[in-house]
């Protein structure tokens, strides 16, 4: 009998190594996997790269893993959020690399990384400076840029409801970036509000299939935090 | 200064309902965070314009009241909003897929610059700016069919924002199509900026002396 | 108050111009949309580029519109059916155009059309005579090539609820390639079979918003036809 | 023929019951067109492997009582199917992801030939073949994790369909794993086919004379 619920939350994050690329779901304060975060943080893996639409609000979280000096390199579009003083103070500092990627290329390569799709062209970023480096090309009379796919060691993801199979769903604005890194990791990890029998997750609502998800640990906190 | 002493300028409110008005029905349109926001409480609910969130909203309704806010449902500055019915929710791939597809017909956006060939500054203040934040504005600006900017007409120095050419980074070439000032509403053309419409008692003559870009007046019934 | 739901066949497919390229929407029998496809017959566009997956069966359909000669080139990744009689016909006789496509690289063009994407990397077809006249380039390791986003001009969709703002669901299997054809054409045409009041559909069910559908006609047919 | 006076070659169920036996628990199957698809009947339910379909549907189960056929639910080949409790819907676009990510833990595919280099070809006869039908299959080959592949050792004129290089236009390049034919099983290795299993009474000799290609025997245990 496949069943992908594990029991602790050590179970559910065992095995991420230190140097690796970890997906991290959540828009701002929605959909972010505060519990898988707070076991990462436990877990002691570092050296790790973090690819998140944001840097770490306030001292819990993400920011907690960048104060402990467990975090290389930031992969994100939005470091400037209310209050990102961790971020700041180790990027000034020049203990963190920061990749500042916009918001549909990362959540695209993202989704390209889980599509087996290795690189694709995009107008985004035509003629700024985050085009630097990067291969332009004319399809069509308009000019683009090569875009390679960003995918992960270890995606931590935040759902509503889960099944035995591993499969998901969101909700409302909660989906964000989960979904897409779900499918980009080796290792899916997820942390549910809701664990269901199986079969009882409409077929037509499931947002991820549990094919790309290896273990979900059940996480009732209730609504997000106001921030 | 004497150049605005025959005219009002408009208030950060008064350019939004001026934007608002140009909006026609069943357009889908972004609104950018900040400033651009404000132009969604002068939309009436009856002239159903479907507003969209890039982190996967679509038919965002007004702000909830406070006993009623679902604490799922943010826009993309991360306050609490509301659903209409029709609304339906993606993930960020999708939503951007949209944004990118061309499929908005209106993106609003703030704006340190933007210059007579369309281009548009609005993220960063300099190449060496202390950890950049992009967001969504680089693929909003290339994205939507229709990229309005709405920002003050000259920054609190003096300076014009409506420029020959963008001194601060790019977010996106060529991409502007309107501009609404607290003086004025600008079109981006192939042959620079055209004024349509500017407030009462100020003449093109006084504007053109706060804009560092050339000013040409819109032929009439244009 | 937005209605895209238009009330006569005739008005459903007004507009369709001769040299269109139409994207058809079903796999085998399940969600294609026969009501559309007859009232094309109907309509008279010709000189037509149709992108299916099938060539179409028996004599109905798109097989009738193959007939009439109205379409000069297919693109498809399984022209061979039970039953392709018409379209074997017209091939044999060098009277239509045929651009065969993996499977999943259609699907992968559809959707790119729709999502801005002019061009991505595939490993499917590497080394095979579909890869003729495709570029080829190594990434990571691996060779891949270059395939060009597949645009309409106009998509015919068959959905299973629809509301007036266009928002769409879809029938189990009947998803298939309906979904990202309506992302990709200038024009988009629905034949659904239930239409409902506009706050009816599940904002977490909602397969195809409605910013992707310009048309809506009712046509309550019920089960597909076993074939 | 009388190397096979001694054996006897399988069916085409034996085929696939021989081939179900090797697929574990919790693996993401997708099973081709024609002789592939009898595998799943040789899977036990309670063995659970979930069986995924290119036109969307992950999760298949048996096919349906006459009665109670869902006209809206089909498989690749066009014909009717169920779904599990636990299985799901997905487009065109997810499904290929799904498959051309590599998500799938296998995939088995009938063929014309296979070649010691992993190439193989199954959907065309010929490179003048009229109307050619691809479908799935050159997605399926790319990009499934295992590739394993159904068929008759020989054509039915006796040919082997074990080759040194293909001579039908290819399907994929380098990507199957293993071979179950009606007499053997075999592996394909950076050193070519490799047998892990005859048919009771067939010798390796006797299996080397019926295929092109050079085979090896795997060591013992491995």
């Amino acid at each position: 009998m496949i069943n992908k619920i594990v029991q602790t939350m050590a179970d559910a994050v065992a095995g991420i190594r230190d140097g690796a690329v970890v997906l991290l779901g959540g828009f701002g304060n929605i959909g972010q996997p505060h519990a898988l975060l707070d076991g990462l943080i436990e877990q002691g893996a570092k050296d790790l790269t973090v690819v998140s639409n944001n840097a770490g609000v306030g001292r819990t979280g993400l920011a907690r893993l960048l104060d402990l000096g467990r975090v290389r390199k930031i992969v994100c579009s939005y470091p400037r959020t209310a209050d990102p003083v961790v971020f700041e103070e180790l990027y000034r500092a020049g203990r963190i690399e920061l990749e500042i990627v916009p918001q549909g290329t990362m959540a695209e390569r993202i989704r390209a990384a889980g599509a087996g799709i290795p690189a694709f062209y995009t107008a985004t970023a035509v003629g700024t400076k985050l085009a630097a480096g990067k291969e332009e090309r004319e399809i069509n009379g308009r000019k683009y840029l090569l875009e390679e796919s960003l995918p992960g060691d270890v995606a931590l993801v935040e759902a509503w409801e889960a099944d035995r199979w591993g499969n998901l769903t969101y909700r409302s604005s909660g989906q964000n970036f989960n979904p897409i890194m779900a499918t980009a990791a080796q290792l899916t990890i997820v942390q549910a509000q809701h664990v269901v029998d199986l079969g009882a997750l409409d077929p037509e609502k499931v947002m991820t299939p549990g094919i790309y998800v290896n273990r979900v640990v059940h996480v009732p906190y209730g609504d997000p935090m106001v921030p | 200064m004497s150049l605005f002493a025959a005219c009002k300028p408009l208030s950060r409110n008064d350019m939004a309902e001026r934007l608002a008005r140009d909006i026609p029905e069943g357009w889908y349109v972004n609104l950018g965070i900040g400033a651009p926001l404000k132009v969604a409480d002068y939309v009436p609910m009856e002239r159903e314009v479907i507003f969209q969130s890039e982190n996967g909203v679509l038919g965002m309704g007004p702000v909830p009241d406070p006993e009623k806010i679902d604490r799922w449902l943010i826009n993309a500055g991360k306050q609490y909003v509301t659903l209409r019915p029709g609304g339906s929710y993606m993930h960020h791939a999708d939503s951007f897929a949209l944004i990118r597809g061309g499929h908005l017909d209106l993106c609003v956006l703030g704006a340190f610059q933007v210059a007579e060939n369309g281009d548009i500054a609005n993220w960063s203040m300099s190449d060496n700016d202390s950890a950049p934040a992009v967001g969504g504005a680089m693929d909003l600006a290339a994205g939507a069919r229709q990229l309005w900017v709405i920002m003050d007409h000259q920054t609190k120095s003096g300076e014009s924002r409506l420029v020959r050419r963008c001194s601060y980074p790019l977010t996106a070439i060529g991409a502007v199509t309107r501009v609404y000032t607290n003086l004025a509403v600008l079109d981006v053309t192939p042959d620079g900026f055209v004024v349509r419409d500017v407030v009462p008692g100020l003449t093109l003559e006084a504007l053109q002396q706060v804009t560092d870009a050339p000013l040409r007046m819109a032929a009439k019934n244009s």
